[in-house]
């Protein structure tokens, strides 16, 4: 059989490689364009091949790599992985077309950033064996810190390095995590091994309950930074903001801590030593970043900052949603990691393009594009209402589903987020006004509204969320299977 | 072939126009407005046919459910309630869609106007014969974003983008609480079967949730110490996410700023489409609220205060559609009040209620599509500069005098005559009256009765100022063009005979909502969860009552008269900056200080907002002040290799001096 | 003799190293090139000898010297760090009239650094030390003409004897209380040094003197200066091996000599690893010159190491071990990146008083692509990112802290490490990010070739580590017989 | 026979005759010769041992060391004179063009 999760990790990478040796920007954004493609052409046969009514791994890979330490080489997706490796298949083809005509300094660098960057995140999604999905966790973080450092804007390096730094600081923590359970693990069992499945199997066994409170908030901590969580979230609006609008995009893309809180943080939480508490802590830093992302996305004068907060405000969901314990509330979250990636892409390339165009970014030096850049308005639009969770469109079947099924266990928090929502259908109205509606701002000088690429790229993920926004069965379902297994897992720890 | 089947196509064919209309209407004639009105033509035909159906045989409603996703559906039901609203929106809809041909024919966006249009118009279908709440609340928001997109449809205005941001968000608040309630509702419903939902079975279809009303209505939660069921919580958030929609004190303060927008979308928000939502969504929930007694007071009480509340700011706004939106505002409280009678007369409040609401759609789309006639024609809003107008537009002079007498409920009680407004509004103070007499408590009857005088008084105040007289500035003007003329004829006619045809047999059918294939309500013995009984309304009200709202709304004609009319009264004396009063309506209760300035920008955005941008400074100034003492202090430690290999050395000396110290000391410790 | 085949890799290196003196004597300074070819197949062959004997166990002459796994393993080490050093230098010496000078020496001090490899005996472990520091002093002030050159040698030197007295003067306090100079004759006769007070201070001297090679703070005060001022290939070989002989010399001596204090001198090593890993890297972080930058960095990497003997199980020390190997390819690469970009300054004649200033890296990307990808894999690879040797050595060593409860140690490490990526990632940024200045740069090939070799080693160490902690863990298990 | 005590005693005075000198010389030759002599208070130190424990291998150290010593002498004073033709002085605390 084809070794098809090898290979959606390895041809990125691949022609990453081949991208950094091309000399021309023409090269460069063909060989990128055709190793996303191979890519893209890999996940929908595996997608289409995919059992969804199945908890088990699929397509799973298994091979000795370190004996010595057992560690393995293990790929496997279910219902957890699988929509989250459609998602970067799918939007990192557009992305490179959305930058088919940009004119930029080493184009070939560029594209080969985000072929490796591809290849990182899927690489995060597959990983089955903690030991690599620490590597493939670590490798994010270097196409995106090049990203930033060479393509952004004025405050590019600080934002990178911070960026930089605080996630990598995170990251250890969580290895330190994965250390304490890989050992005590070990101990149990005589074996070392480094298989996630085995480490979540062996967690209820360790005997203190102070250390598996310290794994598990340790792990914790690593995810909540990614995701990242409020109070963590400082590095987020400066690296998003400075980010080119490919960068932001590949930072959206980033779904690896919430697909971490998923597959290990979740299993575990019954068996920490005061589950109650750790519950308290998803839901109320969850509900907190909801509600404070919105504030601070209102508060914004730069747009680009506005939708990185608005980012901030709806990962909230996704720790709301695990919060909620229930097979559909951590689907939702599930569905809300989906959603968020396709809104937010367009989200950034709205405003990469009206950067590009108008040269500013500062919400009250613009107005009224809607005239002069009518394709961008329309597209702008469906995406802000899709962010501000409009029916019918994917944000509103995440927050729908986060809301409702969590409120049974966390009712609290949930009614705390609610204010969130229209505080978060403020700002990006009032955003909407300041930016597009209105008469036309004449100091802006001449604007070019979408060239056809971008507009295909941008329309082909809007109207992903227009469809998946009616019918998110072909997602869901597979998340829901998912999340059953995680929440029986959990019904196993709980001691 | 059963026209049962084509059900589904009542919302999809419009949002097909819309979708078309959207991309290739530029190539199409008029605009596109072709193809929305021919999709609404045929969603009219199907919901007329199937209302003619079910008027036959009201039991058998049309129930169809899919699944959606995860465990909710996606359905259709059809029953008197929805069929009625049904046959009224596409009606209304299609005749403001042919009028809007001709509207907005100089309008260069007029895709882009049909599209929105048709898609408003499918929302509002699609939650009318919703089966189940969660799809109901679907449509709802489209349905606000419609709004949002055709009261912004001039963005180049700024004043049109931000009254469509506020109509937008202030019905968001009403939403949230919607979908609380929905979230609540979901959670009992969830409790109550254990979790275990069969394969099949959803719970937010509506027959489900009112098989489950007596459980929930015995769950009780306290909250600040009272307590309460959780019915009457799921109720209250409904109807505040109706208090939004349908312009409901205090959430109303969008709808007269919606005016931004073409009067033909005027039109279709107060009289098809969006705040009917609100009504209607508590009508189809009524078991519920029959259920919840507390919250069908509040209701009662909201909407008789709105009424009252609406009128007086509209007996002094000088601009025609400003006029006609505190009316619609007004018009819609009467309809809560109505919905709020359930508590004494039970399900029969929903026919009354609905029938005011089908009336109101029918004379205050006339009353929108003459005023926007009139602007078209003259170009103005403002009644101070117009006058005489009769005079040049005949036809629509005479079809708003239609809309006033209906509006103002001109009638004889005890015969079938009357205008459309006086069967559907009087029945509902009669409500009132029997409330009082039941309850003991007055104020829904006199507010209901205050309001009629002051409704009667603004709208004939409008129809003076503006069609009698003699101009008052040099206007141009001439009769509308055909297609506007048509659809206001009609309406014309149906705003003065509609009501004294089809009062009963419709009161009858929709009262019939409850009980059929689908649900089979026993309302009494809901009553009886709520823990009160029915008055069975017999019509034996004192002869005076039975007059009094004609009475009144003679009484406000003969002011008007008197006032603008004959100018008999020097109103200057009245209307100056001076008088306090006045300065209080004219201002509109201060209304938007207190919610735009205060509240919004003062309150949320330089307070809360800019509360939080601190705050962020200071999270990250805590990571940044971190690494800035690091690099400092390294900036410092490398001073200490001075070069000097003396100093060296000595470093090496105190290291091993310090290390037999340490290990010295810390052994003894240890 | 079967023996002397295990003496093979030495003698080789030792022969090679006269064959490179006498011919170059002889020869004109334009065709010297040769002898650096002569140095490279030297080395290779020995590294072949050394990979091919890997598992010999043997004692020789007279006990004094140990033929072990973990000897093996540093050998392989020391000729890894000297093949890379001495391809690197046939660009370097390239006209120059010393060339032979140069191997002779890099060769000697390869040499003695093999001899403390294997020396089982005080006697040649301090004599070996002794000859590799010498060869080594000389090598730094190798330009003569140049005054950062000779204050670096200047400083190395007297620091090193300075050290050097230290360590005789602890040497022979063991002596005294043990009598004997033998490694597991120490250990056996440990009663009297441990119960004496004598025992603490040749503990802290022998730290010292090692500590002085190791570069542990606060003996550390050399290395910057001297790092910094030498020729970069011989920063290469001083941070990637001479310090390398310092940890195996410390290996054998404390670990397994001195075990039965090891409560005394974990105590010293755990304070001396965290203050030294903290203040390299803190103090790395506003460093302008690379070299020195690099100095610091490696300053801390010691202090990482360091760590094994505070944790001392067989995993942390597999870990240091291991580490070493990654730090040498790692370093040295790192270094002889910087040769390049010194090579380039001078090509150019840029005025500048520091070659290696980080200025001088601005868009080093597209000036020369190879120096900078490869340098941007060993700075990453020191601050731990995988899938390379520093991640996979920093995951052993640091994940044995956690295994033997040493938490506070382990956060320490991390939080360090986390910190030395602010450093890294700057010089990243400013090959990268910034504009570059001149024309693009033709690199040339040997130390393209050394950089190669390099960024193999630090990308096979990560990527199929599984040989790698075996030998690793080969080695550690000498050292754990005693433990 | 002298007891073990005075020779530690005069290895310890004269090592820190050495380091004094070490720490407080500014001359590079002078500096020099204090490594040399704490060098030799070590060899001092291990020809007592050697004697006391009736073991030779301590002598033997002691002459590899003075060996040693002469070797790190001559290359000491080689790099001395490279200095010295640089600057014409070998203050070593004038020797500071590396630091911080």
């Amino acid at each position: 059989m084809l070794p098809v999760l090898s290979l959606i990790v390895l041809i990125p990478l691949l022609f990453s490689a081949f991208a950094f040796l091309t000399k021309t920007r023409e090269q460069a954004r063909v060989v990128a364009l055709m190793g996303t493609l191979i890519t893209l052409i890999l996940t929908l046969y595996m997608y289409f091949s995919f059992d969804s009514s199945s908890a088990a791994m699929q397509f799973e890979e298994l091979a000795s790599w370190i004996p010595s330490l057992g560690i393995n080489y293990h790929l496997g997706v279910d219902g957890v992985s699988m929509p989250l490796i459609l998602l970067n298949a799918i939007v990192i083809p557009l992305l490179i077309l959305f930058t088919w005509d940009d004119v930029r300094s080493t184009p070939n660098r560029f594209y080969g950033l985000i072929l490796a960057m591809q290849g990182a995140v899927i690489g995060v999604f597959i990983s089955l064996d903690f030991f690599l999905f620490y590597v493939f966790w670590e490798l994010t973080l270097i196409p995106l810190f090049f990203m930033v450092n060479i393509w952004g804007g004025p405050n590019k390096r600080h934002a990178s390095i911070k960026f930089f730094i605080y996630t990598h600081v995170a990251s250890l923590v969580m290895l330190l995590g994965i250390f304490g359970l890989y050992f005590a693990a070990w101990d149990q069992t005589g074996v070392a091994n480094m298989g996630i499945a085995h480490l979540m199997s062996q967690f209820p066994m360790i005997g203190s309950g102070i250390a598996r409170d310290a794994i598990f908030l340790a792990l914790l901590f690593g995810f909540l930074v990614k995701l990242p969580i409020v109070p963590f979230h400082s590095w987020l609006p400066d690296a998003y903001a400075e980010a080119p609008t490919a960068g932001s995009v590949l930072f959206i893309l980033l779904k690896i801590a919430g697909y971490g809180i998923f597959r290990v943080i979740l299993p575990m939480l019954p068996a920490t030593g005061s589950p109650d508490m750790m519950i308290t802590i998803l839901g109320l830093l969850g509900s907190v970043s909801i509600v404070y992302g919105a504030f601070l996305a209102l508060s914004q004068k730069d747009l680009k900052r506005m939708v990185a907060y608005s980012s901030v405000s709806h990962m909230g969901f996704v720790t709301l949603g695990a919060a909620g314990l229930v097979t559909l509330s951590i689907s939702g979250a599930m569905f809300q990691q989906f959603s968020h990636g396709l809104i937010m892409s367009i989200m950034f390339m709205s405003v990469g393009v009206i950067q590009a165009s108008t040269g500013t970014r500062i919400i009250n030096d613009l107005g009224g594009l809607a005239t002069k850049m009518p394709k961008l308005a329309v597209i702008m639009m469906l995406a802000f209402m899709a962010s501000l969770g409009l029916p019918g469109l994917t944000g509103f079947i995440a927050e729908f589903m986060v809301f409702t099924f969590s409120y049974m266990n966390v009712p609290t928090f949930v009614i705390l987020a609610l204010f969130g929502v229209v505080i978060t259908a403020g700002y990006h109205l009032w955003a909407m006004q300041r930016t597009m509606f209105g008469v036309y701002n004449g100091k802006i000088g001449k604007v070019f509204d979408l060239s056809n690429v971008q507009t295909f790229s941008m329309a082909v993920i809007a109207l992903l969320v227009l469809y998946f926004g009616l019918n998110p069965s072909p997602v869901l379902d597979m998340m829901i299977t998912g999340s059953n297994e995680i929440v029986s897992l959990m019904a196993a720890m709980g001691v | 072939m059963a026209y049962e089947n084509l059900a589904f196509l009542i919302p999809l064919l419009p949002a097909l126009a819309f979708v078309i209309t959207f991309f290739v209407g530029k190539k199409t004639p008029y605009g596109g407005g072709l193809i929305p009105i021919f999709a609404i033509a045929a969603s009219f035909l199907i919901s007329l046919l199937i209302t003619i159906g079910l008027l036959q045989n009201p039991d058998q409603v049309i129930s169809q459910s899919y699944h959606w996703f995860a465990i909710f559906n996606l359905g259709i039901l059809i029953d008197p309630l929805a069929a009625v609203m049904l046959t009224m929106v596409t009606f209304v809809s299609l005749l403001i869609h042919i009028y809007s041909v001709g509207y907005m024919s100089h309008d260069p966006a007029k895709p882009r106007y049909f599209a929105e249009t048709s898609l408003f118009t499918a929302s509002m279908l699609s939650l009318i014969l919703s089966d189940n709440i969660l799809q109901l609340f679907i449509s709802w928001e489209l349905v606000g974003l419609c709004s949002y997109l055709l009261i912004g449809f001039w963005y180049q205005k700024p004043s049109a983008a931000s009254a469509a941001k506020k109509a937008f968000l202030t019905t968001r608040i009403g939403d949230v609480m919607f979908l609380a309630g929905i979230i609540v509702l979901f959670a009992d419903l969830f409790k109550l079967v254990n979790g275990i939902i069969p394969e099949g079975v959803y719970l937010l279809r509506f027959d489900e949730i009112f098989s489950f009303i007596p459980e929930i209505a015995a769950m009780n939660a306290t909250i600040l110490g009272f307590e309460v069921s959780h019915l009457t919580i799921i109720t209250l958030l409904f109807f505040g996410g109706a208090v939004g929609k349908s312009g409901q004190f205090p959430l109303h303060v969008w709808l007269p700023d919606a005016m931004e927008g073409p009067t033909t979308v005027s039109a279709l928000i107060h009289a098809a489409t969006m705040v009917t939502a609100g009504v209607y969504l508590v009508a189809r929930t009524f078991p519920m609220f029959i259920a919840a007694p507390q919250s069908l007071i509040i209701v009662a009480y909201v909407g008789a205060f709105t009424a009252l509340f609406a009128a007086t700011m509209g007996i002094v706004m000088n601009d025609l559609k400003r006029v006609l939106a505190y009316s619609t505002i007004s018009q819609l409280g009467y309809m809560m009040l109505g919905l709020g009678m359930g508590a004494v007369i039970g399900a029969e409040a929903v026919g009354v209620s609905i029938f005011h609401l089908v009336s109101h759609a029918f004379f205050k789309a006339l009353l929108f599509l003459c005023a926007g006639s009139v602007i078209h024609a003259v170009g103005t809003h403002d009644m101070r500069e117009l006058g005489g107008v009769a005079k040049v537009m005949p036809i629509t002079a005479a079809t708003m005098v239609a809309a006033s007498l209906a509006l103002a409920g001109f009638g004889i009680p005890g015969t079938s005559i009357g205008s459309t407004g006086f069967f559907s509004k009087d029945p509902i103070i009669e409500n009132a009256y029997l409330f009082g007499e039941h309850a003991g408590n007055w104020f829904p009857y006199i507010f209901a009765i205050v309001a009629a005088l002051l409704t009667s008084l603004y709208i004939f105040r409008l129809l003076f100022m503006t069609f009698a007289g003699k101009p008052r500035t040099n206007y141009g003007g001439h009769e509308s063009p055909a297609s506007m003329t048509v659809p206001l004829s009609i309406l014309g006619i149906l705003a003065l005979v509609f009501g004294a045809i089809v009062v009963e047999p419709f009161n009858k059918f929709v009262n019939s909502t409850f009980v059929n294939n689908f649900v089979n309500m026993d309302i009494p013995a809901l009553a009886e969860v709520g823990n009160y009984e029915l008055v069975h309304h017999a019509g034996q009200e004192p002869l005076l009552i039975l007059w009094m709202p004609v009475i009144v709304a003679v009484i406000g004609l003969l002011i008007a008269f008197v006032i603008y009319y004959q100018k008999a009264i020097d109103m200057s004396r009245f209307v100056s900056k001076d008088n306090s009063v006045y300065k209080l309506l004219y201002n509109r209760y201060y209304q938007n200080e207190i919610f735009t300035q205060l509240f919004a920008v003062k309150f949320v955005y330089e307070g809360l907002a800019m509360a939080g941008y601190h705050i962020d400074r200071f999270i990250d100034g805590i990571v940044n002040v971190i690494s800035y003492l690091i690099i400092e202090a390294g900036d410092s430690f490398r001073k200490v290799q001075t070069g000097v290999i003396q100093h060296y050395s000595v470093a090496v000396i105190t290291g091993v001096s310090l290390l037999v110290i340490l290990i010295k000391l810390v052994m003894e410790v240890f | 003799m079967v023996d002397l085949m295990l003496l093979a890799p030495e003698i080789i290196v030792a022969l090679t190293g006269l064959i490179v003196l006498m011919i170059g004597i002889f020869m004109g300074s334009s065709s010297k090139n040769v002898l650096g070819y002569i140095a490279t197949a030297g080395c290779l062959a020995a590294l072949a000898m050394v990979i091919g004997n890997f598992s010999a166990s043997a004692l020789m002459f007279s006990d004094t010297l140990s033929v072990d796994p973990l000897s093996q393993f540093f050998k392989l080490v020391f000729l890894v760090v000297a093949l890379i050093v001495s391809i690197a230098s046939i660009k370097y010496t390239e006209d120059n009239k010393d060339t032979e000078i140069f191997y002779a020496l890099v060769l000697f001090a390869t040499f003695g650094m093999m001899f403390v490899a294997s020396a089982n005996d005080l006697m040649v472990l301090f004599v070996a030390f002794e000859l590799a520091s010498i060869a080594t002093y000389a090598l730094a002030g190798f330009e003569k003409k140049n005054p950062r050159s000779v204050e670096a040698a200047m400083k190395y030197l007297l620091m090193g004897a300075l050290s050097a007295a230290l360590l005789l003067m602890g040497i022979s306090f063991v002596y005294g209380a043990t009598g004997t100079t033998s490694i597991p004759g120490i250990a056996q006769n440990m009663d009297v040094l441990a119960s004496n007070a004598i025992g603490l201070l040749a503990i802290v001297l022998l730290i010292a003197g090692f500590g002085f090679k190791i570069a542990l703070v606060p003996f550390h005060m050399w290395a910057p200066d001297t790092y910094q001022g030498s020729p970069s290939v011989v920063s290469a070989l001083l941070a990637a091996g001479s310090k390398k002989m310092a940890f195996v010399a410390a290996f054998k001596v404390f670990i397994v000599a001195l075990l039965a204090m090891q409560a005394d001198w974990r105590m010293a090593f755990a304070i001396l690893a965290v203050i030294t890993m903290t203040y390299g890297n803190v103090v790395a972080l506003s460093q302008k010159s690379v070299k020195r930058m690099l100095a610091y960095s490696s300053i801390a990497q010691a202090g990482y190491i360091s760590m094994a003997f505070v944790v001392l199980t067989p995993m942390a020390l597999t870990g240091g071990i291991l580490y070493t190997l990654a730090h040498g390819f790692m370093k040295a690469g790192a270094f002889i990146a910087t040769a390049v970009v010194v090579y380039m300054v001078i090509k150019e004649k840029r005025d500048t008083e520091i070659p290696d200033h980080i200025d001088n890296f601005k868009g080093l990307g597209k000036k020369m692509p190879i120096t900078a990808l490869c340098l941007t894999v060993f700075v990453f690879a020191l601050a731990g990112i995988p899938p390379t040797a520093g991640y996979m050595s920093k995951f052993i060593l640091f994940s044995s802290t956690i295994q033997s409860g040493m938490v506070w140690l382990a956060v320490i490490a991390i939080l360090n490490s986390a910190l030395s990526l602010y450093y890294y990632a700057r010089l990243v940024r400013y090959m990268y990010a910034m504009p570059h200045e001149g024309e693009k740069v033709s690199e040339p090939v040997p130390y393209v070739a050394a950089l190669l070799i390099s960024l193999v080693g630090v990308m096979a160490i990560g990527l199929w580590p599984e040989p790698f902690v075996e030998i690793a863990m080969q080695a550690a298990s000498v050292l754990v017989g005693g433990i | 026979m002298i007891p073990l005590n005075w020779y530690l005693a005069l290895s310890a005075i004269i090592f820190s005759i050495g380091l004094y000198g070490f720490i407080s010389q500014k001359n590079g030759i002078r500096i020099l010769m204090c490594v040399e002599l704490m060098l030799n208070a070590a060899n001092i130190n291990l020809v007592a041992f050697s004697s006391y424990n009736d073991d030779m291998s301590g002598q033997v150290f002691a002459l590899f060391s003075i060996a040693l010593a002469a070797c790190e002498a001559a290359i000491g004073f080689a790099i001395m004179m490279s200095v010295y033709r640089m600057r014409d002085s070998i203050n070593l605390d004038e020797l500071n063009l590396l630091r911080w």
